[in-house]
C-alpha cells in the first residue's frame, strides 16, 4: 500500500486518507461566463503526469495537498494549504450578481 | 439566557452518567467504584489476577473519567496562561503536576485527560475558567448584536477576546479506553497500522490513525515500567471497539481488567 | 513405505508415522511428509487428472509449483499435494475424473484431441443461433476443478502488521547471507521462506562432485543466522506479492502479515522448467530438482530406474544423487553435441554413467498410468531429431534444460523481465526504488557468487538506511555458462508434446495460433489461453515464447515472455478476508429502545428504532402497521419522543461564523436572531442539494447546526475543505458523538418538558417556534430546539451523550400521565409527510437542485457567494424539467402507491413517487412525487401506476397535507 | 462434436488463416483513423465497412488488439439502467450483442444468466423499485424479488438476518449476461479485416494535426497519416488523447480492478452485484469465480493491483458466499475507467471538425461495444448524430445537463 506523508501526522498509509480532488483555483463566480464556470464544475484536467491534488487525514480531519505523479503513482511532495491559501477570501456583491438571481 | 457547562461532570449519587460499555461490565459482574466524580469499574471476579493480567495484557474502560480539550489560535496561549505545561510538538503530550495529560493533538488543539486516580484537578479548573471566559465574552457580544439589529449596520466594531479559544467535549464525544501490559503493541499491530512496538512509539507519543476501522486518538502513557495505550475514539462505536479489542485479545490471553490493576501497576516502580 | 536412510529425508520424522487415506484407500506416512511424498512412498504417483483431456498427472516440482498435484481435501479443493502436509486420518481425493482416477472416463476426450484446436471454442457451438445456450449447459457441467464446500464455515483468518529495515524473501544460500550481512549491520531483518526449513536450494541440490558441500555450507549460515537476534526468521511463509512502497503481504497459517519493510531484498531463485516432448506429462517424468527434493527432504527414492535429460551441470549432478540413492541411471540424455568437460561430468564418467551427448528424449511411453521407457533420437537442428532412435525402458526421467527466474515479486515491482537469445540468459531491470533481486533469479548460479551477490545487496540496502557508509562493490560479472538449454522442444506427428501442462496445450496450439493471426505474445496467451491456467505460466510461459519467437521469425527477446501478475500463489480468499470489521453505532440509547420493543434498522453504521412493538416479548408481535400508525396518532393528540441523537450536530464558532454559514449554506446567517434557529440547506457546486438542517444561534459568534445522519462527516469535512481555502476566522468542530438527542413532540409536549425544565420559560411567548435555548431538563445541562418536524408543538433536547439514556428514561416517566409513547424512524417519515417536509436522499437524487423541490425560498439571493450559488443561478436559466409535488390518492379503493412507482403521462415517463404513505391523520393516502411542471399546480391530476400496473389517479395539492396554518406546531 | 471442428482433424496442414491484418506499411491517407483497437474502436471499422461501405479505414493500437479495458472487464452485459437515455442505449446493446456471434461467424461466448442486485437498505430498495419500473416501461426484463425469491434462486446465498447487512431484496435482471470480452473485439477486427479495414497494432498515435478546426492528420509511431475524419475510442486514456485534439473532457481516470480464483465446479449460476458491500461475484463457464467492485479511492493512469482492494472484495465476497474463504484467488488486475460527472458516456460531436468522441466508458464501456459501433459508424459516415446517441454529446456538460446513472452504476458494472 502506498505511503502518505501527512504534514501534521507524518508517514501513514494511504488508507487513512480521503482524496479530496485536483487542486484548481476557482474563478470569479460573478464575471466568469457560463461555459468556463461549467468547465470549473464539471471538467477535470485529468493530467497523466505531476499534479495537485487535496488530501484529508481522515482520523485528524487534517486538510493538506499534494504533488503526484498520476503514472506512476509517486508522490513528489506534501505541504501544508498556507503555502497557497495565506490570507482571508472575501467576496464582493457585483450588479451582475443581483440581476442573476 | 444562563449557561450551563455540558462538561461537567454530573454527582455519581444521581447515576446519570454511565459508560456506555455498563451492561457489559454488569454482565461481567464489576465491582464499581466512585473515583473522584466519576464511577467506574474497579475489578471484576478475579481481583486477585487482575495485576497479573494487566501486566500482560489488559483492556480498562476509563470513559467516565475526566478528559477535556481546547482548540482554536489562542488555544495554546490561553492554556499557558493557565499554567498548563504545553507540549512542543503536535502528536506529542506532558504529563502535568497533577496527573493530568496534554497532548498536543495540532498546533491549535489540545487534549487533556486526566490521571486514573481522578485525583487531577485541573481538568475541572480548566472548563470553570474557559466557561467564564466564553460567558463574558458571549455577554459582551450579544449586546453588540442587539445594538447592531437596532442601528442596523452590518459592520460594528467586535472587540471579541481574540484570539479565540473554543471548548471540545472530549468527555462525551470520545470514550475513552485503556489497553496495558507487555503485549499490547503486539496486539495493537492485529487492528492498527501504526508501528506501536515500545522502541518505536514513546511514552507521552500521540497518534492519531484508525483502530479496528473506527478513527481514533492513540495515546501511550506507561504505568511505572508496564506499557500503557490509552485509546480515545467516537463514544458511540464504543461497544463495537470493545469486542474488537478483546477478539484481538484472546491470542495473548487478555482480558478485561478494573482500574485498580492498574493502579497497581502504576505503583510498582 | 520405503524410505531412503538418514541424512536423506531433512523434512521427515521417522518416529512419527501418520495414517491418511488416498481415493479411499488407507496409506501411510510419516510426519513432514507432503501428502504426494507420502505417496510417493508408498509408490502412489498417479495424482491427477488435467484440466482438458483429462490426462494422467502425477509430481512434476514436487515444489508447489505446478498444478499437476491438485487434490481435493475437505473443504479445500484444489490443494497441491506437493506442499500440503499429511494430518493423521486426512482424507484426500483426486479431482476432475469421472469414474475414477485411474480410469477416467472423460480422458476419452484425449482421443478428439485433434478435432480441439487451439481456440476451438470461437470456431464452433453457435450454429444454428441458439445452439451455443445448450452447448453451454454440457461445457458448465464438464468446468472446473475441485468441489467447493457450501456447507463451509470458514475458519478464523485474521492479519497482522509487520515492520522491518529489510526483508529477504527467499533463505536459499543468496538470502541467508544476504539476512546476516544486514542484520550484522545493526538492520531488523526479516527472513521469511516458503519451505518448513530454511536453506532453499541447499537442503536438496548437489554442488560438488562429493555432494558435501551444500551441507557445510548450509550448516554454517543457518547456524550464524539463528545466532543473530537481529533476524526473525519465517518459514512455512509465503512473500505472496508486492505491493507499492514494499508492502509485502505474507502469509502464514492462518494469518496474513502485511509488513511495511524499508529495503526489500528478493532471493527467490528459479523455476526449472520442463522439456517439451511427445507425452512430457506421464507421470514419472519430472524436473530433475523435483526428484532431489524427494531423495533429499523426504527420504523417498523417485524410481528404480532412471533416464536424465539435461543441457547443464546439474543433470549430471542429478544423476550422481541417484546413483548414490541405489536408483539405477540408465543413461543421461545431453542436448548439446559437445558438453564442456566439466568437474561434474567428469565425475559423472569416472562413475561410468552411460552419456548420450546431442540426444534427445523424442517421446515417453506409458504403461497404465506411469512412465515405462522413453524414446531417444539424435539432434540434427534445432527442434528437429534424426528419422529413428532408440528406446530406452526406466519408471523416472529427470528433466535437466534450464531455469527461469522466479521473477512474479521483481515483476509486480515493475521490474522487466528480458532474455538474452545468445546467452540464454534473462534479467531483470527497472526494479521498484529500495528493492533488490540476487542470486539465482539474478542469473547468479555459482554458489560464491549467490554468497557475494547476497552480501552486496545487504550492504546497498544497510547503506540506503545509514546503518552503514560502506563502499558498494562492483556487480558480479554475469557467468559465462548459461544452465538454460535454447532449444529442448522436439515437436512430435503425434504430438501431445504439452507447452502448458495446466491448460493441455502443445506445440502446434501455439504454433496454430500465430497462425490464426494471434501473433502478439498476449493475443497467443489469451486466445490459446496459454498461461491462464493454476500455475500462471511458471512452466508455460518461456517455451511459448521460444515458439512463437519462431513462427513469428522473432527473437525471443522481441517477443517477451509474459509474466504473471499477484498473487504468487494462488491464496485462499479468507487469507485476504480477515476479519470482518463493520463498525456499528449505537446511541445511548439504544437499549432502552430493545427493552421497548423497537425493530432496528440500519441507517449507514447507526441503528435506528424503526418503529416499537411492544407485544414482541409475550406472545405475536403487532402488525407493523398498526404499531407505526398508533405511533402517528400519540404524537398527533398526546405526546410521543423519538430518538434523533444520529442527528449529525456541527458547532460553528467565532467572529466569521455567520460570515461562513452565508456562503456554506444557501440561506442567510449572518442578520439571524440570537436565540433563533433557521433552516440551512446545503447543495454542492453543481447546485445539487445534498443535506439539510437548522442552524441554532446560541450567541453572536456560536452556532450549533444540525446535519443528516448520513450527511454529516461529508459536510464536515467539506466545510473544513472550503475554510481552508477562505481563511475565514472560525472554528468548526463535528460534536455529533458528543450530543444524545429526543424530540419530544405533540400537543401535551410543553406539559411533560416543563416537570423538568425549571429554568426555562417554555410559554408560547417566551420561547416561540424555531427558538432555541440552553438549560436544564432532569438536572442534565441541555439545548432546547423548537423545530416542527413532524408538524405538532415540539422540542428537540439535546444534552451530552452519556446522559443520553437518564433523560430518556426522565422523559419517559413524566409523560406517563400525558401518555407520553416512544415513535420510531417510520411513524416520523409519515409524521413528517403529512407535514410536507422532504427528506435529502429520499425526496431528492442526484439531480435535484433547490428549485426542484420547492426550497427556492431558502435560496438566499442577496449573498455575493455561497457554494452551488453560480451554478444554481445558471439552472434557473433553463425551463424546469420537473417539479417536487405533493398528491393525495382521494379514491382510497385502490392500491397505495409506492416509493419510486412511475408518474405517467399518457405512455410516457412523467415523474416518479419518492414518498407515499397512508396517512392515519387524513385517512387516505398521501405522497411526494416528481412531476412536469405544467402539471405542479394544485389541482392537476397526475397517473401513477402502482402495483401490478394499476393506475391510479392523485390530485397535486399545496403543502403541507397538514395544519396548513402551522398553528399546531406553534401551538 | 460440433460439424464446424472437423476440418481441423480431418486435414493434415492446419486450415488456419489470419484473422487480422499482417503488419503492413502505414497508407498516406485514410478516410477514417480510428485510435484505439479495443472492442469499440474495432466495432466503429467493422460497421464502416460492412454497413456504410467505408473501408479505407485504418485502426491504430499503440499495444495491441483488445489489450486495454477490453482484454480487463469482467464482461459484464446488462440494460437495467435508470435513466430513459440510459436504458433505450443498452437496450439496443444487449439485442446486438444476442447476435453477435452469428453476425460473425465467431462466437463471443455470450451467456445469459442474469444478474441479481442485492438491496441491504430502504435507500436500495426505493432505487431498485425505480430501476425496475423504468425498465419494466421500456421493454427491459428487470423486477424487483423479495427475500424468499432470491433464496430460491441462489440457495447458497448468505441470507442470514444477523449479518451486519442482511439482504432485503433484490433487482432481478433476466437480460444480464456475459460474454468472452476478447472475443468480441477480435470478432469484430476479424470482420472488418476481412473488409479491407486496416489494422496496426504496436502505432501509437503521438500528435493530431487540425487545421482551421479541421481534423487533417495524425502522427504516430510509424510516421504521418493523412485522414477525413478521426474517431477516438481509448477508453482510460480520453483525456490524454484529446488533449492531443486540443478537446477538455469532464473525466477523471480511477483505476478499476477485479480478481479470479481458480476454476472450481459450476455452482452459481446468475451475476450477483451488491452495491452496498460494494461487491459483485459471478462464475465463468470454466469454473473459475470473478470478482470485483468499486473503483479505487483516487485517480491513476498505472494498472498496478492494491492489497486494500483485495482486501475489500475478498471480504464482501464472503459476506455473500462465506464458503468463497476455502476458494484460491489466481489472479488480481486493474483497467483505467473514464469516470464522468453523470456516470454517462461521452459520444458523438467535438469542438474539433470529423473528430469525433467514444470516451467517458467509466464502467459500462464493453456492454455498449455493440451499439458503439452501429451508432459512432453512422455518425461518421453520415455525420448526422443517431438519436440514440445525442442525449450523450460533450456539449451536454456545457448546458448544466447530466444524464445521471450514478445510482445504477455502483459495483454492478
Amino acid at each position: 500500500m502506498k505511503l502518505l506523508t501527512c504534514p501534521l501526522n507524518g508517514q501513514r498509509n494511504i488508507s487513512e486518507f480521503t482524496y479530496g480532488g485536483e487542486y484548481h483555483p476557482m474563478p470569479d463566480p460573478n464575471t466568469t461566463d457560463s461555459r468556463a464556470w461549467a468547465e470549473h464544475v464539471f471538467f477535470h484536467d485529468n493530467a497523466a503526469g505531476v499534479v495537485t491534488e487535496w488530501w484529508c487525514h481522515t482520523a485528524s480531519s487534517f486538510w493538506f495537498l499534494a504533488e503526484r505523479n498520476t503514472i506512476t503513482d509517486k508522490v513528489i511532495r506534501t505541504f501544508d494549504t498556507s503555502e497557497i491559501f495565506n490570507e482571508r477570501v472575501d467576496f464582493k456583491v457585483p450588479d451582475a450578481a443581483e440581476k442573476q438571481s | 439566557m444562563t449557561d450551563y457547562n455540558p462538561l461537567l461532570p454530573i454527582a455519581p449519587a444521581q447515576g446519570n452518567r454511565r459508560s456506555p460499555l455498563y451492561r457489559r461490565h454488569v454482565d461481567l459482574q464489576a465491582k464499581f467504584e466512585q473515583v473522584g466524580d466519576a464511577v467506574l469499574v474497579s475489578h471484576y471476579v478475579k481481583p486477585g489476577i487482575e495485576v497479573l493480567l494487566a501486566a500482560n495484557l489488559g483492556l480498562v474502560d476509563l470513559s467516565t473519567m475526566p478528559r477535556t480539550g481546547f482548540k482554536g489560535a489562542g488555544a495554546p496561549a490561553w492554556a499557558a496562561s493557565q499554567r498548563v505545561k504545553l507540549p512542543k510538538l503536535p502528536n506529542t503530550a506532558v504529563t502535568q503536576k497533577d496527573g493530568s495529560v496534554v497532548a498536543k493533538l495540532s498546533h491549535q488543539e489540545l487534549l487533556i485527560v486526566s490521571n486514573i486516580m481522578g485525583s487531577a484537578t485541573s481538568i475541572d479548573r480548566l472548563n470553570r475558567e474557559h466557561l467564564n471566559r466564553e460567558h463574558s465574552n458571549k455577554e459582551h457580544l450579544n449586546r453588540e448584536h442587539l445594538n447592531r439589529e437596532h442601528s442596523n449596520k452590518e459592520h460594528l466594531s467586535k472587540q471579541t477576546l481574540a484570539p479565540q479559544t473554543y471548548s471540545l467535549p472530549r468527555a462525551d464525544s470520545h470514550s475513552w479506553l485503556a489497553v496495558t501490559g507487555n503485549a499490547a503493541a503486539e496486539m495493537f499491530s492485529k487492528i492498527c497500522g501504526v508501528d506501536l512496538r515500545v522502541h518505536k512509539f514513546a511514552h507521552n507519543q500521540v497518534a492519531q490513525t484508525s483502530v479496528a476501522k473506527i478513527n481514533g486518538v492513540i495515546l501511550r502513557h506507561d504505568l511505572a515500567t508496564t506499557p500503557c495505550f490509552y485509546i480515545l475514539s467516537d463514544i458511540t462505536s464504543t461497544e463495537f471497539l470493545w469486542d474488537s479489542l478483546l477478539d484481538a485479545m484472546e491470542e495473548y490471553r487478555g482480558a478485561a481488567v478494573g482500574v485498580a490493576a492498574m493502579r497497581s501497576l502504576a505503583a510498582n516502580k | 513405505m520405503k524410505r531412503l536412510p538418514a541424512p536423506y529425508g531433512l523434512l521427515i520424522n521417522r518416529e512419527q508415522p501418520i495414517s491418511f487415506s488416498f481415493e479411499n484407500k488407507a496409506y501411510q506416512g510419516l510426519a513432514g511428509d507432503s501428502i504426494a511424498s507420502a505417496l510417493a512412498a508408498n509408490d502412489q504417483w498417479l495424482l491427477s487428472r488435467s484440466f482438458k483431456y483429462h490426462r494422467p498427472r502425477g509430481a512434476l516440482t514436487m515444489a508447489g509449483q505446478d498444478a499437476n498435484t491438485m487434490v481435493q481435501l475437505p473443504s479445500n479443493p484444489n490443494a497441491l499435494a506437493d506442499k500440503e502436509p499429511i494430518a493423521e486420518g486426512l482424507q484426500v481425493m483426486g479431482q476432475n475424473y469421472s469414474g475414477s482416477l485411474e480410469n477416467d472416463r472423460g480422458s476419452i476426450l484425449g482421443l478428439f484431441s485433434r478435432f480441439l484446436p487451439v481456440g476451438f471454442y470461437y470456431k464452433a457451438f453457435f450454429k444454428p443461433r441458439g445452439m451455443w445456450e445448450k452447448w453451454v449447459k454440457l461445457i458448465r457441467k464438464k468446468a472446473g476443478l475441485g468441489v467447493i464446500n457450501q456447507q463451509l464455515e470458514p475458519e478464523y483468518y485474521d492479519k497482522q502488521y509487520k515492520f522491518y529495515d529489510v526483508v529477504v524473501v527467499g533463505a536459499g544460500p543468496t538470502g541467508l547471507q544476504a539476512a546476516l550481512t544486514a542484520a550484522v549491520d545493526g538492520c531488523e531483518v526479516l527472513l521469511v521462506d516458503e519451505n518448513p526449513i530454511l536453506g532453499g536450494s541447499l537442503n536438496y541440490a548437489r554442488l560438488d562432485t562429493e555432494g558435501t558441500l551444500a551441507k557445510e555450507v548450509r550448516d554454517q549460515l543457518i547456524l550464524e543466522v539463528n545466532g543473530n537476534s537481529n533476524i526473525t526468521c519465517m518459514t512455512n511463509a509465503m512473500v505472496n506479492a508486492w505491493f507499492a512502497d514494499n508492502w509485502l503481504p505474507i502469509i502464514c497459517g492462518k494469518r496474513l502479515y502485511k509488513v511495511r519493510s524499508k529495503q526489500t531484498i528478493l532471493c527467490t531463485g528459479a523455476l526449472e522448467q520442463q522439456a517439451v516432448f511427445h507425452n512430457n506429462d506421464v507421470p514419472g517424468v519430472m524436473m530433475s530438482s523435483a526428484a532431489q527434493r524427494l531423495m533429499h527432504l523426504y527420504g523417498v527414492a523417485p524410481g528404480k530406474t532412471a533416464v536424465v535429460v539435461t543441457g547443464n551441470d546439474d543433470g549430471y549432478a542429478n544423476a550422481l544423487d541417484l546413483m548414490d540413492a541405489g536408483v539405477n541411471v540408465a543413461a543421461i540424455i545431453d542436448l548439446r553435441e559437445t558438453p564442456k568437460a566439466t568437474p561434474m561430468i567428469e565425475a559423472a564418467i569416472k562413475r561410468r554413467l552411460k552419456i548420450k551427448p546431442g540426444y534427445a528424449v523424442y517421446g515417453a511411453q506409458q504403461n497404465g498410468n506411469h512412465l515405462s521407457a522413453v524414446e531417444i533420437r539424435k539432434v540434427v537442428s534445432q527442434g528437429i531429431c534424426a528419422e529413428v532412435g532408440e528406446t530406452i525402458s526406466c519408471d523416472l526421467l529427470c528433466m535437466a534444460v534450464g531455469y527461469t527466474p522466479t521473477y512474479q515479486l521483481a515483476c509486480q515491482s515493475g521490474g522487466q523481465l528480458s532474455y538474452d537469445d545468445n546467452s540464454a540468459m534473462f534479467t531483470l531491470n527497472n526494479l521498484a526504488d529500495d528493492l533488490q533481486v540476487a542470486g539465482s533469479v539474478n542469473s547468479y548460479w555459482d554458489l560464491g557468487n549467490c554468497l557475494e551477490e547476497g552480501a552486496r545487496a545487504a550492504t546497498i540496502a544497510t547503506n540506503a538506511l545509514g546503518f552503514t557508509q560502506a563502499d558498494i562493490p562492483e556487480a558480479m560479472a554475469k557467468e559465462s555458462q548459461s544452465p538454460n538449454h535454447s532449444w529442448p522442444i522436439f515437436a512430435h506427428p503425434k504430438g501431445k508434446e504439452f507447452v502448458d501442462f495446466d491448460e493441455d496445450l502443445t506445440i502446434a496450439d501455439i504454433i496454430n495460433a500465430t497462425k490464426d493471426g494471434y501473433e502478439h505474445i498476449q493475443l497467443v496467451k489469451r486466445y490459446s489461453t496459454c498461461g491462464m491456467g493454476p500455475s500462471q505460466g511458471r512452466h508455460s510461459a518461456l517455451a511459448a515464447a521460444r515458439l512463437v519467437a519462431a513462427a513469428t521469425n522473432k527473437t525471443v527477446a522481441e517477443t517477451g515472455v509474459t509474466t504473471a501478475r499477484p498473487p504468487f500463489a494462488p491464496e485462499h480468499l479468507g487469507h485476504s478476508a480477515g476479519r470482518s470489521f463493520y463498525p456499528a453505532r449505537r446511541s445511548n440509547m439504544h437499549y432502552r429502545h430493545l427493552e421497548a420493543g423497537a425493530q432496528m434498522l440500519q441507517a449507514g453504521a447507526w441503528y435506528r428504532p424503526a418503529f416499537y412493538s411492544p407485544q414482541a416479548d409475550y406472545g405475536p408481535s403487532l402488525d407493523s402497521a398498526v404499531c407505526i400508525n398508533n405511533e402517528v396518532n400519540n404524537v398527533r393528540n398526546n405526546v410521543g419522543l423519538v430518538d434523533v441523537s444520529t442527528l449529525g450536530g456541527l458547532e460553528v464558532r467565532g467572529p466569521d461564523a455567520g460570515e461562513f454559514l452565508n456562503r456554506f449554506y444557501t440561506f442567510g446567517f449572518v442578520k439571524q436572531p440570537v436565540g433563533k434557529a433557521r433552516y440551512a440547506l446545503l447543495t454542492n457546486e453543481a447546485g445539487v442539494v445534498i443535506d439539510d438542517g437548522v442552524a441554532c444561534r446560541f450567541s453572536e459568534e456560536h452556532y450549533y447546526v444540525t446535519a443528516t445522519t448520513g450527511g454529516v462527516d461529508r459536510v464536515y469535512q467539506n466545510m473544513l475543505k472550503w475554510n481552508a481555502q477562505w481563511r475565514l476566522d472560525v472554528d468548526i468542530a463535528n460534536v455529533t458523538s458528543a450530543y444524545s438527542a429526543v424530540n419530544i413532540a405533540g400537543p401535551k409536549a410543553r406539559q411533560v418538558l416543563a416537570k423538568l425544565c425549571s429554568d426555562i420559560d417554555l410559554s408560547k411567548e417566551a420561547f416561540p417556534y424555531m427558538g432555541v435555548r440552553e438549560g436544564t431538563v432532569a438536572g442534565i445541562p441541555a439545548r432546547l430546539i423548537r423545530v416542527g418536524f413532524v408538524g405538532e408543538l415540539g422540542y428537540e433536547v439535546h444534552v451530552p451523550q452519556q446522559f443520553g439514556e437518564a433523560l430518556w428514561d426522565a422523559l419517559m416517566d413524566a409523560g406517563q400521565p400525558e401518555g407520553i409513547k416512544p415513535f420510531g424512524i417510520e411513524a416520523q417519515r409519515i409524521l413528517r409527510l403529512e407535514k410536507g417536509h422532504i427528506i435529502i436522499g429520499q425526496d431528492t437524487d442526484a439531480m435535484s437542485n433547490p428549485m426542484e423541490v420547492q426550497m427556492g425560498w431558502a435560496v438566499s439571493r442577496k449573498k455575493p457567494f455561497f457554494v452551488g450559488g453560480r451554478t444554481i443561478s445558471e439552472l434557473k436559466k433553463k425551463t424546469p424539467s420537473r417539479s417536487l409535488v405533493g398528491f393525495m390518492i382521494n379514491d382510497t379503493d385502490g392500491p397505495t402507491p409506492m416509493e419510486s412507482h412511475l408518474v405517467l403521462n399518457g405512455e410516457q415517463m412523467a415523474g416518479r413517487v419518492t414518498s407515499c404513505n397512508y396517512s392515519p391523520t387524513l385517512g387516505k393516502p398521501i405522497g411526494l412525487a416528481y412531476v412536469q411542471p405544467h402539471s405542479a399546480e394544485a389541482g392537476s391530476q397526475i397517473t401513477i401506476r402502482a402495483n401490478g400496473g394499476v393506475l391510479v389517479t392523485a390530485e397535486v395539492v399545496t403543502l403541507p397535507f397538514y395544519d396548513p396554518t402551522t398553528a399546531r406546531q406553534e401551538l | 462434436m460440433p460439424f464446424g471442428l472437423l476440418k481441423y482433424g480431418l486435414n493434415s496442414e492446419y486450415p488456419g488463416k489470419h484473422h487480422f491484418t499482417p503488419a503492413t506499411e502505414l497508407k498516406r491517407h485514410y478516410d477514417v483513423v480510428i485510435i484505439g483497437a479495443g472492442g469499440h474502436g474495432t466495432a466503429i471499422a467493422y460497421n464502416l465497412a460492412k454497413y456504410h461501405g467505408i473501408t479505407n479505414v485504418a485502426v491504430l493500437e499503440k499495444s495491441y488488439l483488445g489489450g486495454g479495458n477490453t482484454a480487463r472487464n469482467t464482461a459484464v452485459i446488462r440494460s437495467n439502467y435508470l435513466t430513459e437515455e440510459g436504458v433505450n442505449f443498452y437496450r439496443e446493446s444487449v439485442k446486438l450483442f444476442n447476435n453477435l456471434s452469428n453476425e460473425f461467424n465467431y462466437n463471443v461466448m455470450m451467456e445469459s444468466r442474469g444478474q441479481l442486485t442485492l438491496a441491504h437498505s430502504d435507500a436500495a430498495i426505493r432505487s431498485f423499485r425505480w430501476r425496475a419500473e423504468v425498465n419494466q416501461h421500456m421493454g427491459v426484463r428487470s423486477e424487483l424479488i423479495d427475500r424468499q425469491t432470491i433464496a430460491e434462486m441462489v440457495p447458497n446465498l448468505n441470507m442470514s438476518e444477523d449479518s451486519r447487512y442482511p439482504i432485503m431484496a433484490g433487482l432481478w435482471h433476466a437480460d444480464g449476461a456475459t460474454a468472452r470480452h476478447d472475443a468480441v473485439a477480435w470478432g469484430y477486427a476479424k470482420g472488418a479485416c476481412d473488409r479491407g479495414v486496416e489494422l496496426h497494432q504496436l502505432t501509437e498515435v503521438e500528435d493530431i494535426e487540425i487545421t482551421q478546426g479541421r481534423v487533417t492528420a495524425v502522427k504516430t509511431n510509424r510516421g504521418r497519416v493523412e485522414c477525413g475524419a478521426v474517431v477516438q475510442a481509448v477508453a482510460g486514456a480520453s483525456s490524454v488523447v484529446a488533449k492531443k485534439a486540443g478537446i477538455a473532457l469532464p473525466i477523471h481516470c480511477y483505476p478499476l480492478q477485479a480478481m479470479v480464483t481458480q476454476p472450481y465446479k459450476p455452482i452459481l449460476t446468475p451475476h450477483i452485484s451488491s452495491p452496498h458491500v460494494h461487491v459483485y461475484v459471478h462464475q465463468t463457464s470454466r469454473g473459475e469465480f470473478v470478482i470485483g467492485g468499486g473503483s479505487d479511492p483516487y485517480p491513476l493512469y498505472h494498472t498496478r493491483a492494491t492489497l486494500d482492494q483485495r482486501e475489500t472484495l475478498a471480504a464482501a465476497s464472503m459476506e455473500l458466499f462465506p464458503f468463497l474463504a476455502q476458494a484460491r484467488m489466481l489472479r488480481q488486475w486493474a483497467g483505467t475507467t473514464d469516470m464522468t460527472p453523470d456516470y454517462s458516456p461521452i459520444m458523438g460531436l467535438s469542438p474539433v471538425e470529423n473528430y469525433y468522441l467514444d470516451a467517458g466508458w467509466g464502467t459500462w464501456g464493453f456492454k455498449a461495444t455493440p451499439i458503439c459501433g452501429v451508432t459512432m459508424a453512422e455518425l461518421v459516415a453520415t455525420k448526422k448524430v443517431p438519436d440514440l446517441i445525442k442525449p450523450f454529446e460533450l456539449e451536454r456538460f456545457y448546458r448544466y445537463d447530466q444524464i445521471n446513472e450514478a445510482g445504477a452504476t455502483a459495483a454492478s458494472h
